[in-house]
């Protein structure tokens, strides 16, 4: 049934997950968190998604969901124009297809293996057993992300955080993969090394013809890498679009909030603020999630159901009942 | 004659001691702070920002210790002090806020005594009064039904009320100097925003210098008038915060500066390669030999690898230490 | 600096056993079971019985050397038990989670709720005394900790990311917890092993004194010390050399379990630091 | 013909306190100990048979008949005087009338009757029933058959008849604590299991289970002047390492020993002083089990007889804390022969015999013991390389002491290792060698031999006492000859005692179990007062 | 609070029943029977009309899931059944019984607390000094005795050489009976207090909340009163809890050397004479006491640490 254009490499339709809380013998009653609540997404191949949001709003889970770590409650993930879900397509299928970058690389590679063991096992796992063959792969991979061949009998306590996240981007790619799934990918690293996985990235996603999903809260990495943003609050997309317009014309409130606390050398004063912390998502607020924090809230913005998503531009989507009212000046300074 | 600096600190060096072996993770280090003013200090991991705070505050446990230098606190060199009197600067005179709101505070103990301890020790109050004064702290950090509040436990607050807690904890005796090490990291951007305007606001109305320790270049440059760039133990750049981002002079504090996707560069600029800076970051063991930088930097030259650059004064003000700065 | 007296000291006890257990055919003077010879009876130590005798004329010495392999036959065998079970149980649990987890936690307090001993008395008393049923009554009752030490791992290891990475590569559960889990988790784990031990080794020497411990032909230091209890005033020196073997090989375990914890341990590598 | 009797228990070496002739001293303490177990059962002494339970009954309570140390046989003790009828089964016994239970109420024949119709109920399987079985009537009891037993009847408050079922001396059943004269009302009472009331000459005064019993002198006692001391405090003390520091350290008065430290005490100048020395009516043995191919043949037996070297154990390890078996009766007994000598140690003979029953190059068994210092492995450790001369090569099954009486009487061995009670009465420890006793009972061995089977059923008809003995000295022989166990030997039992305590008497069933009213401390003691 | 103390009370229920089930299971196969065992001396034979009738009133003809639900439907009516020696009440014959372990593991416990927590802290509080290093050493060599060893070696030291406590027994209850063997049973929960003490100062020592204590400008001595004894407490309590379960096993040797009347000793006994309803009822009282003591120690740590009441 589902439109696939031939560019579309991914689709998540309706995703919701759902946890339950509490429950059992004397556990008071059960409860769900709704960490993602209704998701729609689409991936163009060769694009960069840029996923944000603030801890909690359910962009791991999503992502977790996309690469088939995490069943969701309701919805399709197609990738391909198969729906991840649908028996036919293997966990092997899955992880020659997906693959994801952890945001920790010192807690993203087992200690006890070697750089040669991290990339070989997938490899044998998934048929591979010449040796020259893989072999050449792992030469191939570790050249790829900038290393020297020789690194591969090396531990990882060996290699710096820079070098250890090559390592992890190693072994994402090792599969050919179409979709990678990128974790927060610099926010660990020292500053000074920061712009040589970014770089070293976006040059692989050329090289390689990889598709990006980025999780990240450091809106200038997103700004810098994305095609396309998805903002995340309370489990949902609250604005999406292009890059260019989610950071020259952010219509969300929530979004105009999470620019302008950035701080910003050049920038002395501090439009939109935002007061109070994310609700307990056990017990969201009624109406927009957003309302309790949101300067602009008014008192449509309490009454539920929660708002739709309303295109107001072409790709732009912002869910807010007061969009065409909140005034669509531009943010960003110079 | 000029007023006497709240803080001056001169040639600090803290070692590091590994085995028997002794290594300076921290050397030369000098700035000052006026009363009232905040200084940034702007750096990588193990660059030395921490543990310069905790050394001006006499909280250097083995197997780091202090080796070297002056720090002077209102004129007093800190290290003459007993370790009563320097119990009593200790969260009085100078306090601190740590990176981690949620191990920095005792989990078993409500957080109003937590806070009620700094007027116990220092104000010489009872408990009961203590309490009172707890409240009105949390209420000046703006932590809403303080009075509630007070009861509880750390892991019933969020990470940004438990970094309001210490701030309230910080702020409570009114003291000169606060250093902030890394107070925001472990927070979310709309949180860290209020928090920082929290320390801004409320050191600017009790008149309180603050020692702001940061990685965030942006975040330093927005809250301080004077930065240091910190890079393997030194303060290689010592400038206004707008100089450091327009006319950065240290190699180190020009590739940092260039490396940052900052927002907006790329609606300027297009997606264009980042600046890289070479290398990694060397560990305390393995400083290397003349300036630190050397072995990553595009400038460096023989001498850079032999001899360690001085510092030198910048025409506009602030210093720098490098052979061939601009 | 004190973590490497503890490796050295109990390496070097524990080495020394293992020596004396492995070469103790070579150094014995005589057959531990059938060297006996009445008319030796209760000699005291001298230049022939280095050890003295026992009440059966036996060469205590030699016994005691072939008692080595006894307690660490007890000793490893019992413990590959327990960590074999606690590991299995644990990490299944921990990352598995769900009913599994409630069952096997459930099993886990079941087990510390009965004194170890205790349920290794029954078990003793219901497969009769004799090395073979103590390694099942040791083996089974002293799981409990590893198991919930397997489990406390996995539960924070199955987080990490490169356990993540191996499902995303489409790893099976079973490889995942064998590669990813098992190597990560080892180090806390042999330590608990090396410190079980030594448990196990007391444990036999509590058994036999209760009459349900190691029965010969196997000459068992706990044996040999429990049955020359009576003896302690007329010929002690029955009873201190297996006493001093007990000791000395449970201290160099113990040293050496204290030794490997501070390496292997990351734990209290952070309680040094 | 009693005479004999008298002679044989003058074997029982007396050295200790008992023969002094000094005028007992009334008051004090005695701390006696219970060395066989960490508890009493119960405070009920019908429940148990056990010594460990009967030691404390002796302070509490009386039976019909009560043992004679000195004479080494049973007397009378709660009845005068008892008439046999001429056929032999029934006698007329009348009570004394000097008893008092400890609730100040005289005994009465309906008490003795109640208790052994309370002996006989089934549901409760009593130990005692094995005895009471021997009354007329008991069995029909037992089965539920009937109220009461019929062979019991009572003529008047102190005098009752008792019809037995077969010809014996009913002395030899009606001693032991287990078959206790209970006041037959007021045991009824649920109050009984907590505050025992007896004929004894202590009545309950504390009792801490598992820890220690005290009992204080009961003054209506029927035996003028006793007890002596005011009180006795049995503590239970079951490990012989603790009782021997508890001993050393004066805190209890008497203490039994093992072998090893009889020969620690002995040594010693001041504690060898205080030893008393018995022959017990116990047999030690290795029980051979004839349907294991090898032990069927009896040369193969009496090769094992001769191969191990039993003087030697006994001297070295058992630290002659024991009298060299000649055949299954002890010493004490009216069946044994002084004249047969033990088996010689003779490895070549024994080879002899295994090559003429076909083993020259010997065979394995498996030998089931329990870890008991005296009748078990430690035993077996030492004969083993005896053995091993021989050819043949012994496996220890080690077992628990419930496992192995288990597993003896249902035949589940190759060979064990035990000690067999083989007194008082020879005739009931012979029968356990006729061929119509079951293994369950006692022929272990499964011995069976019609020359045994009519001397047995002889002695049972005869009324002559030297005809009697005579024919169960042949059975005794016989099974000498036959060898169905290594006979290793009969116990020595040995007690230590502190100075101060006088009056112990050389129990031959089981030296622990003492009549505490001949008993006295005098003014050394600790606990004189 | 209440609803965590009646959630843990309801927790322990299926371990109970699982306990029960278990030990019927264990004992169902073991050889020998109490009528079996009560020859087992060769002395006192019982003849075999009487082990019949005792075996049939005992139940032991029954098939293994009849007597199970038996004993089943009797423990449902709180009945633990009938001791098949003593012929009374097991109930009745534990609670004879229950005291002297009781004060036993109780005071070697206090022994245990009172020496080895106060030694862990000051090894802790000076890492490296002759305390520590003695004390450590002490504590590894006390948990490297064999139990009846360590009594039997204080029997002779204290009541034999020195003559200053009785050798053995429960005597009138008094503290000089108790002294030997609470310390006998003591020493090695002792030992490894004193190290987790030790462990559990030395990782808070370094926590951030003592840094921020110290930052405040606290003295050190304040540091441990306010801060660090609190959350060193939850470590040691929880390690007090796990304690009472071995010191309760281990207390089987020590009452059977030193003739101590308690649930050890009568354990051993019934299980060496195949009294399997005192067994059955000896092995759930221990570990209803263990559970009882845990769920305490976990409400102490509860109230203490006031994270746990909501995990």
């Amino acid at each position: 049934m589902t439109e696939v254009n031939q560019d579309t490499i991914l689709k998540v339709e309706d995703l919701a997950v759902h946890f339950p809380v509490g429950g059992g013998l004397l556990g008071g009653p059960r409860r769900f968190v709704h960490a993602v609540d209704g998701v729609d997404l689409e991936l163009k191949r060769g694009e960069c998604l840029g996923l944000v949001g603030e801890s909690g709003c359910g962009k791991s889970t999503l992502a977790l969901s996309i690469l088939g770590l995490q069943k969701p409650t309701r919805g399709r993930i197609v990738v391909n124009g198969h729906d991840i879900a649908d028996d036919s397509v293997g966990r092997m299928t899955r992880a020659r297809t997906t693959q994801m970058v952890f945001q920790d690389p010192y807690s993203s590679l087992n200690p006890r293996q070697t750089v040669r063991k991290t990339l070989e096992a997938p490899l044998r796992l998934h048929g591979f057993n010449a040796k020259s063959e893989i072999d050449d792969r792992i030469v191939d991979m570790l050249r790829h992300v900038g290393l020297r061949a020789d690194v591969a009998k090396r531990f990882p306590h060996e290699f710096s955080g820079g070098q250890r996240q090559r390592i992890g981007i190693a072994r994402a790619l090792i599969l050919r993969p179409q979709i990678v799934v990128l974790d927060e990918p610099v926010s660990a690293l020292d500053v000074s090394i920061r712009a040589q996985i970014i770089n070293l990235l976006l040059e692989l996603k050329e090289t390689l013809s990889l598709s990006y999903i980025m999780i990240s809260h450091d809106l200038g990495v997103v700004e810098h890498m994305s095609d396309k943003v998805a903002v995340m609050y309370l489990g949902r997309i609250v604005e999406t679009g292009n890059w260019k317009t989610i950071f020259s014309t952010p219509r969300h409130p929530y979004t105009r909030a999470l620019i302008e606390a950035i701080p910003d050398p050049f920038k002395q004063s501090r439009g939109m603020k935002i007061v109070g912390e994310i609700p307990n998502p056990l017990n969201p607020p009624a109406g927009c999630g957003f309302n309790p924090r949101c300067p602009e809230a008014r008192d449509l913005c309490r009454v539920p159901p929660t708002p739709d998503l309303e295109a107001i531009g072409a790709d732009h989507l912002v869910r807010c009942r007061r969009v065409h009212e909140i005034s669509a000046g531009k943010l960003t300074a110079p | 004659m000029t007023a006497q600096p709240l803080l001056e600190v001169q040639n600090l060096r803290i070692d590091l001691a590994i085995g028997n072996a002794r290594f300076p993770a921290v050397q030369d280090v000098s700035f000052t702070i006026e009363k009232g003013e905040t200084l940034g200090l702007v750096g990588e991991s193990g660059c030395g920002k921490s543990i310069t705070a905790l050394a001006l505050i006499g909280l250097l446990r083995p197997p780091l210790s202090l080796a070297g230098g002056t720090i002077r606190f209102n004129g007093k060199d800190i290290q003459n002090l007993s370790s009563a009197e320097m119990r009593k600067l200790r969260g009085n005179r100078i306090s601190m806020i740590f990176q981690e709101p949620m191990t920095a505070l005792n989990p078993l103990s409500p957080v109003g005594r937590q806070i009620a301890e700094m007027f116990v020790l220092h104000k010489g109050a009872t408990w009961k009064e203590a309490e009172r004064h707890a409240i009105e702290a949390l209420a000046s950090v703006r932590v809403p039904a303080p009075d509630r509040r007070v009861k509880d436990y750390p892991h019933q607050l969020s990470g940004g009320m438990r970094q309001r807690v210490m701030i309230a904890i910080a702020l409570a005796c009114g003291p000169d100097l606060l250093l902030a090490d890394e107070p925001t990291t472990a927070l979310d951007v709309t949180v860290q925003a209020e928090i920082l305007d929290l320390i801004r606001e409320l050191s600017a109305a009790k008149g309180t210098a603050v020692l702001m320790i940061s990685h965030d270049l942006g975040l330093i440059a927005n809250m301080c008038r004077r930065v240091g760039v910190m890079y393997a133990g030194r303060i290689v750049e010592h400038r206004a915060a707008e100089d450091i981002f327009r006319t950065p002079s240290h190699p180190y504090t020009k590739g940092l500066v260039a490396s940052l996707p900052l927002l907006g560069a790329r609606a300027q600029h297009g997606q264009k390669r980042l600046q890289e800076i070479e290398g990694v970051v060397p560990p305390v063991a393995d400083f290397p030999v003349g300036c630190r930088f050397n072995p990553r930097c595009y400038a460096a030259t023989d001498v850079c690898h032999v001899d360690d650059p001085a510092v030198t004064e910048l025409r506009h003000g602030g210093y720098v230490r490098c052979h061939h700065h601009d | 600096m004190k973590f490497r007296a503890n490796l050295l000291i109990g390496g070097a006890l524990f080495g020394l056993v293992v020596i004396a257990g492995l070469f103790a055919p070579l150094l014995a003077h005589t057959d531990p079971v059938m060297g006996a010879n009445l008319m030796n009876a209760e000699l005291p130590p001298d230049t022939e019985f280095w050890f003295g005798t026992d009440a059966q004329g036996r060469d205590i010495y030699s016994r005691v050397l072939h008692g080595a392999r006894i307690s660490l036959t007890v000793g490893i065998v019992s413990q590959l038990i327990n960590t074999v079970i606690g590991v299995c149980l644990g990490l299944s649990a921990g990352y598995w989670g769900g009913w599994w987890d409630d069952f096997v936690s459930g099993l886990t307090n079941l087990m510390l709720a009965i004194p170890s001993l205790i349920f290794a008395l029954a078990i003793m008393a219901i497969l009769n005394p004799g090395l073979t049923s103590l390694l099942i009554a040791l083996g089974l009752t002293n799981w409990s900790f590893t198991c919930r030490l397997a489990r406390a791992s996995a539960l924070s290891l199955k987080s990490q990311g490169y356990v993540q990475a191996a499902k995303v590569l489409g790893y099976s559960d079973v490889r995942i917890m064998l590669t990813q889990l098992l190597p990560n988790m080892l180090g806390p784990i042999i330590v608990i092993g090396t410190l079980g031990m030594g448990g196990a080794v007391l444990a036999e020497a509590s058994l036999s004194f209760l009459g349900l411990g190691i029965r010969p032909p196997y000459p068992s230091w706990g044996s040999m010390l429990s049955d020359a209890r009576d003896q302690i005033t007329t010929a002690p020196w029955i009873s201190i050399f297996p006493g001093l073997a007990i000791f000395v090989t449970v201290l160099g375990l113990n040293l050496l379990g204290d030794g490997l914890r501070d390496i292997l341990d990351p734990q209290s590598r952070t309680r040094r630091a | 013909m009693l005479k004999k009797l008298f002679i044989t228990t003058a074997i029982a070496l007396v050295m200790g306190g008992v023969a002094e002739a000094q005028t007992p001293r009334k008051g004090g303490t005695i701390r006696f100990t219970a060395p066989y177990g960490s508890s009493f059962a119960n405070l009920d002494i019908h429940t148990s048979n056990r010594a460990q339970d009967e030691i404390w009954a002796k302070a509490i309570h009386r039976s019909l008949y009560n043992w004679d140390a000195k004479a080494g046989k049973p007397v009378l003790e709660l009845a005068k005087s008892a008439t046999a009828s001429e056929d032999g089964l029934t006698y007329t016994f009348k009570l004394r009338d000097d008893a008092y239970f400890h609730n100040g109420r005289k005994l009465n024949a309906d008490d003795i009757i109640w208790t052994f119709n309370h002996l006989m109920d089934g549901a409760k399987a009593y130990p005692g029933a094995r005895y009471a079985r021997m009354i007329k009537g008991g069995v029909e009891v037992e089965k539920g058959q009937a109220k009461t037993i019929s062979g019991l009847k009572k003529i008047d408050d102190s005098t009752f008849e008792m019809t037995l079922t077969e010809k014996v001396d009913p002395g030899f059943y009606f001693w032991t604590a287990t078959t206790s004269i209970y006041p037959a009302e007021e045991a009824q009472k649920d109050s009984f299991a907590a505050n025992p009331i007896g004929l004894g000459p202590y009545k309950l005064a504390e009792y801490v289970p598992g820890s220690r019993l005290v009992a204080e002198r009961w003054d209506k006692f029927y035996k003028s002047g006793q007890p002596y001391a005011d009180k006795v405090a049995i503590m239970i003390m079951g490990e012989a390492s603790a009782r021997d520091v508890a001993f050393r350290n004066k805190e209890i008065d008497a203490s039994i020993l093992g072998p090893a430290q009889y020969v620690a005490y002995k040594g010693d100048p001041e504690l060898s002083k205080g030893l008393l020395e018995v022959a017990e009516v116990y047999t030690r043995v290795m029980g051979m089990n004839p349907t294991f191919k090898p032990f069927a043949d009896k040369r193969v037996r009496q090769a094992i007889n001769y191969a191990i070297d039993t003087d030697l154990i006994i001297k070295r390890l058992v630290k002659d804390k024991a009298y060299r078996a000649t055949s299954w009766l002890p010493p004490t007994s009216p069946g044994f022969d002084k004249s047969v000598k033990p088996y010689s140690y003779d490895p070549e003979k024994a080879k002899k015999l295994l090559a003429e029953a076909g083993y020259a190059n010997g065979f394995e068994f498996e030998w089931t013991a329990t870890s008991n210092e005296s009748w078990g492995i430690p035993i077996v450790e030492a004969v083993i390389p005896m053995l091993e001369k021989v050819g043949i090569k012994v496996k220890i099954k080690p077992v628990e002491g419930s496992v192995l009486s288990e597993v003896v009487s249902k035949g589940e061995y190759q060979a064990f290792i035990w000690s067999l009670s083989t007194g008082p009465d020879p005739q009931v420890a012979l029968k356990c060698f006729h061929s119509k006793t079951p293994q369950t009972a006692c022929n272990y061995t499964l011995f069976k031999n019609e020359q045994v089977d009519k001397l047995l059923d002889d002695a049972g008809a005869t009324n002559d006492q030297a005809k009697k003995v005579d024919d169960l000295t042949k059975v005794n022989n016989i099974v000498f000859e036959e060898a169905p166990y290594w006979f290793f030997n009969y116990n020595k039992a040995v007690m230590a005692h502190q100075p101060w305590l006088k009056g112990l008497q050389p129990n031959a069933t089981e030296l622990a179990i003492q009549n505490y009213e001949e008993m006295w401390v005098d003014e050394t003691s600790p606990a004189a007062k | 609070m209440a609803a965590f103390l009646l959630r843990r009370t309801l927790q322990t229920l299926p371990i109970l029943l699982a306990v029960a089930l278990l030990i019927f299971l264990l004992f169902s196969v073991i050889p020998g029977t109490f009528a079996s065992s009560m020859s087992d001396d060769g002395r006192s034979v019982i003849d075999a009309q009487v082990m019949e009738r005792m075996n049939k009133e005992f139940g032991f003809n029954d098939p293994v899931h009849v007597r199970f639900g038996k004993y089943v439907a009797q423990l449902a009516q709180l009945d633990l059944g009938m001791s098949f020696r003593t012929r009374q009440p097991v109930a009745k014959v534990l609670a004879e019984r229950m005291w002297p372990t009781f004060i036993l593991t109780l005071a070697s416990m206090i022994f245990a607390i009172a020496i080895g927590v106060p030694l862990g802290f000051i090894a802790a509080l000076r890492p490296g000094s002759w305390v520590d290093t003695v004390s450590m050493v002490g504590a590894v060599s006390g948990l490297s005795l064999p139990k009846f060893w360590l009594g039997l070696m204080l029997m002779y030291l204290f009541a034999l050489v020195l003559g200053w406590l009785p050798s053995f027994g429960y005597g009138d209850g008094g503290l000089r009976y108790l002294i030997l063997p609470s310390i006998a049973l003591g020493v090695a929960p002792l030992a490894l207090l004193a190290r987790t003490t030790r462990a559990a100062v030395l990782e808070i020592m370094n926590a951030d909340f003592v840094r921020t204590a110290r930052s405040k400008g606290m003295s050190e001595r304040k540091v441990v009163q306010w801060h660090l004894a609190r959350n060193a407490l939850v470590i040691v309590l929880t390690t007090i809890g796990l304690q009472f379960g071995t010191v309760i096993g281990q207390a089987v040797v020590v009452e059977k050397l030193f003739a101590w009347p308690g649930l050890g000793s009568l354990l051993v006994d019934s299980v060496t004479l195949r009294d399997i309803p005192v067994v059955q009822g000896a092995i759930l009282l221990i570990v209803l006491s263990f559970l009882v003591i845990n769920t305490l120690v976990d409400v102490l740590c509860a109230i203490i640490d006031p994270r746990i009441k909501y995990s």
